[in-house]
C-alpha cells in the first residue's frame, strides 16, 4: 500500500505547476476567456509538447500511459489555474473513447495525432430530456447501405467549435431510455446536415448545441460495436467524473487558500478577520472537506483503474457527492468570506466559485450520484 | 390565535389587488418575472404610478403624504405585490433617506428634497461601505474638512447600488478623529453632479453592472447638505436601520420564486418523466417551503406584536438571516432544476429585447447568474454573521 | 389577523407555569419518573381541579372549549416541567377520538368523567411492522353476534397501565396497509384475553406492549363508523402531533434557555465561554430554531382547528419536520455546548435532550413528515 | 499510487485473522456486537490474550515488548480487529502511560509499571479533567505540596473512565503557582487506594456508570511517583497527544456499525417492504458511508506519509472530528431505523446474562442509549471545538 504518487509523476506535477505560475496567471486566463475560441491554440500546442495529451494512452500510441493517475495530476492542475484549454473534451473524453471502444486502424488513425495535437476531439452525449442519465437518447442512427443517416440534437457538447471530429452517442435500436441499443459514432463537423450553435458557459468554458438533420455517414464511423455502446460510454464518463473530481479538488485548494490568506490579511475592528473564531472554523471545514476530497479523488482515480465496475461507480460517485458538498462548504464560503469583494468579476475568486458550480453539474450533480451510490 | 384578514382588510387586499391588475405595466412585470436586468427608467414609471395613487410611501407618516395604512395593511400591500412579481420600490430615497429627513433633517432640508423623492424626480444612492470598511462600518475614512460654510470632501465609497444613475448621494463621512471612531462621523448629501465626483462601475460575479465605486476628490459640499449636527451621522445611520424590519424577509417574493421552481421542475424532464415527481428534488423543494412557512410565521408574529402596540426588538436580524438563506437555496434548486441548461451564458439574454430561441428551457439562461449573484444576500446590509452577533449581544446578552 | 394569545390563554399560560415551578422542579420531576406508575396521581388531580382536562372539549361535556389552541398552551408547559402526567395518551389522544368519534351516549358517558379526573384513556395505533403508517394495521376485530372478537397486537401504547379504558384501531375488513375497513373499539384492559407488558421509556414516559387474544367485545364497544375510522385516527393524530410540537416548543425554550445561562456562566481560560463567537453563533442559531419551531407550532394548532385537511396535514408535518431539526439544532447542541455536565444523568439538560429525541419520532420522524409534506 | 497490500502484508492480515478466529472470546465478541456493557474482566482476560501472543501493544518499541510493527501492519491489525467486533484495549496503561514512562520515566519506574501494564495486572485510569478544568485543562487546580519526600495532595478529578476499576491513576497537579498557568504542572502517579483517595459515579445519559468523580483528600504520594522533572507535566501531557494519532478515527468499528445499520434497516418494514428500499432512508446511509470512505482514505493518507518516513502534522484533530462526527451519525440512524421501538429503555437490557424476549427489533433496546451517550465523543479528548481551534492554528496559521 503506498498513497505518494511516484516520482514521474511529481514530475508531471511540478512541471504544470510550473506552466500554470508562468503562463496562466489569472489576468491572462481572463483574457484568453474572452477570445474568439476561448482557450489558446498555442497553449495546446504546449501541452503537446509536454506529453500532457497523451497522459492517459498506451505507449504503443505515443502516450505516456499514466492512466487515471496522470489524468488527476493534469486535472488537479487544470483546477488550479482555472485552465480553458479543451483537454476534458479532447483527451479525456473523446481519446479515451477511442481507446476503449476503437478498432486498431481507428486507434492508429486517431490517438497518434490526437496526441500530437493535431487532432481535437469531443463529444456529444447530453439531450434535452435526458438530464443525467446516459441512456435517455433519442437522437438516432439508421442503416443506410454500408452506413449510417444520423437525425436529432445533442446538448452542451464541450468545445465542439474547434473539434475535429465529433463523437455522438445514437440510438440504432430499444427504446429511448433503454441502455441496449446505444452505439458511437464519429462525425465531421463539417459534414453536411450538421448545424451548431456556439456559446460561452457560465465559467467562460465553450459548449454547444448540436443538430444533426440526415447526416450521411461511413460504415467506418461507427466506433466500437453496434448497439453495445453503453458500458464504453458509463465507464469514460466514469473516469472523466473521477478526472473532474481532481480538477474540483485544484480549485478547491486554491479557494481555501485564497481565502485563509485573505482572512490574515483584510483587518476589520482593527485586526485580521482571521482572529474571529467562526471564521476560523469556517477555514478549518472549508480545510477539511479538501482534504476529504482530496482522499475521494484519488479513491475514485484508484477504482477507476483497477477496480470493477460496482467498485468503480461507488468511488466516483462518492467523489461526485462530495464536490457537491465542497460547492457549499468550499465554494459559497470563500465568497462569503471574502465579503463584496468575492462575488465581482474582477477577483479570481468568484471564477473558482463559478468553476465549482460547474463541475457540481457536469456529468450528474450530487443528488444523482447519491442516487446512483445508493442503487449499488 | 387567528391568521384571517379582518372584513375591511379583506376589502384592502382586493383594492390593492385590483389596482395593480390595472395598473401595473405589463412590460415590468414581464421583466421581473423573467428576470431580466431593469432600468432606472423600469422604476421611475412604477414609482410614478404609485406616487399618483399616494401608494408609493407606505412607511411615511400621513402628514408627508404616506397612506396612514396599519401594520397589517403595509403586509398586504407588500404580500400583493410580492404575488403581482412586482418592481420593488428602490429604498435609497424613500425609505431610507426620507426617514431621517423626518427626524434629523431642517424644514429646509425637508422642503428642498422630500417632493422630489416622493416623485422619483431626483434619484439617490447611499455611500456608506468604503473599501477599508465593510463590515466594520465605523472604520470609514472619507474626510470631510470645514472650510467656511462648505465641507471638502475626500475619499471614496463602494459598493453604491445604482451610483451610475443617481442624482445624490447621502454619505457618512469622517469630520473629525476623536479616539471613538463612531464619534467623529457625520451625515451628509452630496450631489453627483458636483465637480470632483466620478464614479466607477463594480461589474459582479454575474457580469452585470448595478454597483459602483464611487471617487471623491476635493467636492466642495456646502454646510446646509449636513443633516443633523456634526458627529451625529452614526446615531442618524443606526436609527435608519430600525426601519421596515417586518419587510426584510422578503416572503412574498420567495414565495413566487417557490412557485417559479415548481414550475419549471414540473416541465423539466428526467427519467421521462416530470423532474417534480422525482421523490429527492420534490423533498428539496419541501424543505425549502417549510423554511418559508416557519418564516411567514414568525414575520407574522412580530407583524402582530406591532399591531398591538409592543416595541419590536431584534428580530430583524433573525429575519434578514432566514429570509437570505430561502432565498439563496431557492436560487441553488432553480439553477439544479434545470440541470445542464444552467451553462450557457450570454449576458444579453439578461437584457430587455433578447429575442433569440433559448437553449434549453427557456428561463434557464438567467439562473446561474442569479445563483451567483445571490450569493451577495448574505453579505450585505450587515453580513449574516454580523447578525448573528448582533442576536448574541442584543437578544441573547452573550 | 391577531396572533397574540386571548386573556384567558394568557392566564391558563400563568397558572400552568406557576405549577411546573412549585410542583414540578426537576428533582421533585426525577423522583415521581422513577416511582411506580411514571406519575402522581395527585398532579392528575390537580390537573382536574385546574380544568386541565377539559381544555379542549366542547362546554356541553364540561370541557372548557378551547380547542387546538388550548392543547399547545398546556402542552408547551408539559415541556417545560418534563412533566409525567399521561396527558397526551389521555386527552389528546384518547378524549379527543372520543369527541370526534363517538356517539351521543358514548361521549356523555365518557368525557365528563375525563374531564373530572375519574376515568383514563389510552390509544393504541401503532403495530410491530407499521413504522409510521397509520393504515398498516393487522390487529383484526371480526363480527361476532352482536359484538366483535378482537385479535393481534399493538406497540408502545403510551400510559396503557394507568389508563381505564384503551381505543384500539383495528381491522375490519380490508387489506393490511388500506386506509379502508379500519375501526376504533373501547376495550376494557382487564378483560379476558388482554395481556400487556409495561415499560419505561427512554425520557421517563411510561408505554406497554399490548396483546389481544380472542377478546370478546360488545356492539358499543364500537367508537364512531365501522370500517371508517381512518380520517378520523389521522385527524387526531395531527392533532396530537401538533400539541408535542408545542411540547417541543417547551422543551426547545428551556434548552436554548439553559445552555445561555450556563454560557454566562462556565469560564474557561479566565472567561465565560459564552465570549467564544462559535458558541454565541451556536447559541443564535438555537434561538432561531426556537422561534421558528414556535411559528409552525401556531400555525399546526391553526390549521388543525380551521383547516381543511390538505392545509392541515401541510402545516402539522411541517412543524414534525422542523421539531426533527430542532433535535440537532438544539438538543444535541445543548449537550454539545454543556460540555461533559451536558451528557450526565444529573442534570436535567440530558432529560431535555431525551424527551426532545422521544418527540422527534412519536407520530413519524423528520423523514416521514417530509415525504407526506412533500406527498400533498 | 496503490491501495492494495503486499504479499507479506497480506500473510500478515490472514495471521491476524487466524489468531482472531481462534482466540478472541466468543461471550466478548457477542457483548460488543449487541452493544453489551463490557466489564473489566472482560478488557483483561482479552488483554491478557494478547499479551501472551505478543500483540497488546502494537505502539511499543520491540525492546519493551512491542512486536515491531510497521505502521501498515498497525493498520491492518486495527481492521481486522474492527471487523471481528473486538473489544479495543483500554488506552490508560498501555497507549497513554506506557509511551510517557518510556519517554519520561526513570529506569526504576520503567521496572516497577511496565510489565504490570503490558500484562493487565494493574489498571490504570487517567486524572487530567477537574469540574473546572475541561476544555481549559491548563487550568486544574488539584494541589500538590512537596513535604519532604512526598507530596500531598488535594483536589479533585472528574470524567474519569474506569476510575472505579482501577488500582491506579496517572494525574496532572499543580506544584506551583507561577504566572503561566501551563508552568506549574506536574505529572504524579497515584495509588487509589492510597488513604485519601475516594472516587463517586458519575450516571451518563444513557443510565450507566463508567465514569467518575475522584476526590484527592490529603492524599501522601511518594515523590518517586513524579514522571519527569517538576513542572513538566504540561509537556508530558502535550507529548501525550502526539501518539497513536491514526486510530483516533475508529473506521473499522464505523463500518461494522454501517454493517450493522443495514442488517437492522433491512429486517425492519415500511410500507410493507424492508426499510432499506426506502429511498431516502437509503440515502441517508449512503451519505455517512461516504463520509466513511472518504475518512478511510484520508487516513490512509497520513498512514502512507508516516510509512514513508514523513511526520505526521496536524491531522489527528481531522480525524477526530470527522471521525466521531460519522459515529455519531451511525448511532442517530441506527435509533431511527427501530423507529418507535427506540423508546423502551431497560437498562438490565444492556448488562450481561439479560434473557427476556426484546421489544421490536432484538437489538433496539441499546440504540437510544447508545445514541444519547455518543453525544459525548465530540466532547472528550478535546472537544471539536477545541480541535477546530488546534487546526486554524497550526494548520491554517489563523
Amino acid at each position: 500500500m503506498n498513497l505518494e504518487f511516484t516520482e514521474e509523476m511529481v514530475m508531471l506535477q511540478d512541471s504544470l505547476n510550473k506552466f500554470v505560475q508562468n503562463e496562466y496567471d489569472f489576468e491572462t486566463r481572463q483574457k484568453i476567456s474572452r477570445e474568439g475560441i476561448g482557450y489558446k491554440e498555442a497553449n495546446w500546442q504546449s501541452f503537446a509538447d509536454m506529453g500532457l495529451l497523451g497522459v492517459p494512452f498506451d505507449e504503443q500510441y505515443g502516450g505516456f500511459g499514466f492512466g487515471q493517475t496522470g489524468l488527476i495530476v493534469v486535472m488537479e492542475a487544470m483546477g488550479k489555474g482555472l485552465m480553458l484549454e479543451p483537454y476534458l473534451a479532447s483527451v479525456v473524453l473523446g481519446g479515451q473513447l477511442v481507446q476503449l471502444a476503437g478498432s486498431e486502424t481507428q486507434k492508429e488513425q486517431l490517438l497518434p495525432q490526437l496526441i500530437g495535437g493535431e487532432l481535437k476531439l469531443a463529444f456529444a452525449y447530453v439531450e434535452r430530456q435526458a438530464r443525467y442519465n446516459l441512456s435517455d437518447v433519442e437522437c438516432r442512427a439508421e442503416s443506410k447501405g454500408e452506413g449510417f443517416v444520423l437525425n436529432g440534437s445533442k446538448s452542451v457538447v464541450f468545445n465542439a467549435e474547434t473539434a475535429d471530429k465529433i463523437i455522438v452517442a445514437a440510438r440504432t435500436s430499444g427504446d429511448t431510455i433503454s441502455q441496449q441499443g446505444l452505439s458511437l459514432f464519429i462525425v465531421d463537423p463539417t459534414a453536411e446536415g450538421v448545424t451548431a450553435r456556439h456559446y460561452e458557459t457560465y465559467d467562460g468554458l465553450r459548449a454547444s448545441e448540436l443538430n444533426f438533420d440526415q447526416v450521411n455517414l461511413d460504415a467506418d464511423a461507427l466506433l466500437g460495436t453496434l448497439d453495445q455502446a453503453y458500458p464504453v460510454i458509463e465507464s469514460v464518463i466514469d473516469s472523466a467524473a473521477a478526472a473532474i473530481c481532481a480538477e474540483g479538488v485544484g480549485v478547491v485548494s486554491q479557494l481555501r487558500q485564497k481565502t485563509v490568506e485573505y482572512l490574515q490579511t483584510r483587518k476589520q475592528f482593527n485586526q485580521p478577520i482571521g482572529n474571529f473564531q467562526v471564521l476560523q472554523h469556517r477555514a478549518v471545514d472549508m480545510f477539511m472537506a479538501e482534504e476529504q476530497m482530496r482522499s475521494l479523488s484519488y479513491l475514485a482515480a484508484i477504482k477507476v483503474t483497477e477496480g470493477e465496475s460496482h467498485e468503480r461507480i461507488k468511488s466516483v460517485s462518492a467523489a461526485k457527492v462530495y464536490l457537491g458538498d465542497a460547492r457549499a462548504i468550499v465554494g459559497e464560503q470563500a465568497a462569503q468570506l471574502h465579503g463584496g469583494i468575492g462575488v465581482t468579476d474582477e477577483l479570481d475568486v468568484a471564477h473558482y466559485v463559478k468553476r465549482l458550480g460547474l463541475l457540481n453539474t457536469l456529468f450528474g450533480d450530487r443528488d444523482y450520484h447519491l442516487q446512483r451510490f445508493s442503487q449499488q | 390565535m387567528d391568521l384571517n384578514y379582518s372584513p375591511e382588510e379583506q376589502a384592502f387586499q382586493l383594492e390593492v389587488r385590483e389596482f395593480l391588475q390595472q395598473h401595473y405595466p405589463k412590460d415590468i412585470q414581464d421583466k421581473v418575472a423573467n428576470g431580466i436586468a431593469l432600468k432606472k427608467d423600469d422604476y421611475v414609471r412604477w414609482q410614478k404610478i404609485l406616487a399618483k395613487q399616494g401608494w408609493v410611501a407606505p412607511g411615511w407618516p400621513e402628514q408627508y403624504g404616506g397612506p396612514g395604512w396599519t401594520p397589517v395593511q403595509k403586509y398586504i400591500f407588500d404580500e400583493e405585490c410580492g404575488a403581482a412579481n412586482c418592481l420593488r420600490t428602490v429604498a435609497f430615497g424613500l425609505v431610507m433617506l426620507a426617514p431621517v429627513l423626518m427626524k434629523f433633517g431642517t424644514d429646509e432640508q425637508l422642503e428642498k428634497y422630500l417632493a422630489d423623492i416622493y416623485n422619483s424626480d431626483v434619484w439617490w444612492c447611499q455611500g456608506y461601505s468604503e473599501p477599508n470598511a465593510g463590515s466594520d462600518l465605523a472604520s470609514l475614512q472619507t474626510k470631510a474638512e470645514r472650510q467656511g460654510d462648505h465641507y471638502i470632501v475626500n475619499g471614496s465609497k463602494t459598493w453604491t447600488t445604482h451610483g451610475h444613475y443617481a442624482d445624490k448621494m447621502f454619505t457618512l463621512v469622517r469630520t473629525s478623529q476623536e479616539d471613538r471612531k463612531q464619534k467623529g462621523i457625520s451625515f451628509l448629501l452630496i450631489d453627483m453632479d458636483a465637480p470632483g465626483v466620478s464614479t466607477s462601475p463594480i461589474v459582479t460575479i454575474d457580469g452585470m453592472h448595478v454597483v459602483n465605486q464611487v471617487f471623491l476628490e476635493d467636492v466642495k459640499v456646502p454646510v446646509e447638505n449636513l443633516v443633523g449636527v456634526e458627529g451625529d451621522g452614526w446615531t442618524i445611520a443606526k436609527s435608519l436601520l430600525m426601519h421596515e424590519r417586518t419587510y426584510i424577509a422578503q416572503v412574498p417574493r420567495s414565495k413566487k420564486q417557490i412557485e417559479r421552481l415548481k414550475k419549471i421542475a414540473s416541465e423539466e424532464r428526467y427519467n421521462g418523466k416530470p423532474l417534480i415527481e422525482d421523490a429527492s428534488f420534490k423533498a428539496k423543494i419541501s424543505a425549502i417551503e417549510i423554511e418559508l412557512m416557519a418564516l411567514e410565521m414568525t414575520n407574522l408574529r412580530v407583524l402582530s406584536k406591532i399591531s398591538a402596540g409592543e416595541a419590536p426588538g431584534a428580530e430583524s436580524s433573525l429575519l434578514k438571516i432566514k429570509g437570505t438563506e430561502v432565498q439563496q437555496a431557492i436560487t441553488a434548486l432553480l439553477m439544479e432544476s434545470v440541470g445542464y441548461f444552467a451553462f450557457p451564458y450570454n449576458k444579453t439574454t439578461m437584457t430587455e429585447g433578447w429575442q433569440e430561441d433559448p437553449i434549453g428551457h427557456p428561463q434557464a439562461a438567467m439562473l446561474a447568474p442569479h445563483y451567483f449573484d445571490w450569493r451577495k444576500s448574505s453579505i450585505y446590509g450587515g453580513s449574516n454573521e454580523i447578525q448573528k452577533n448582533i442576536m448574541a449581544k442584543a437578544v441573547l446578552g452573550l
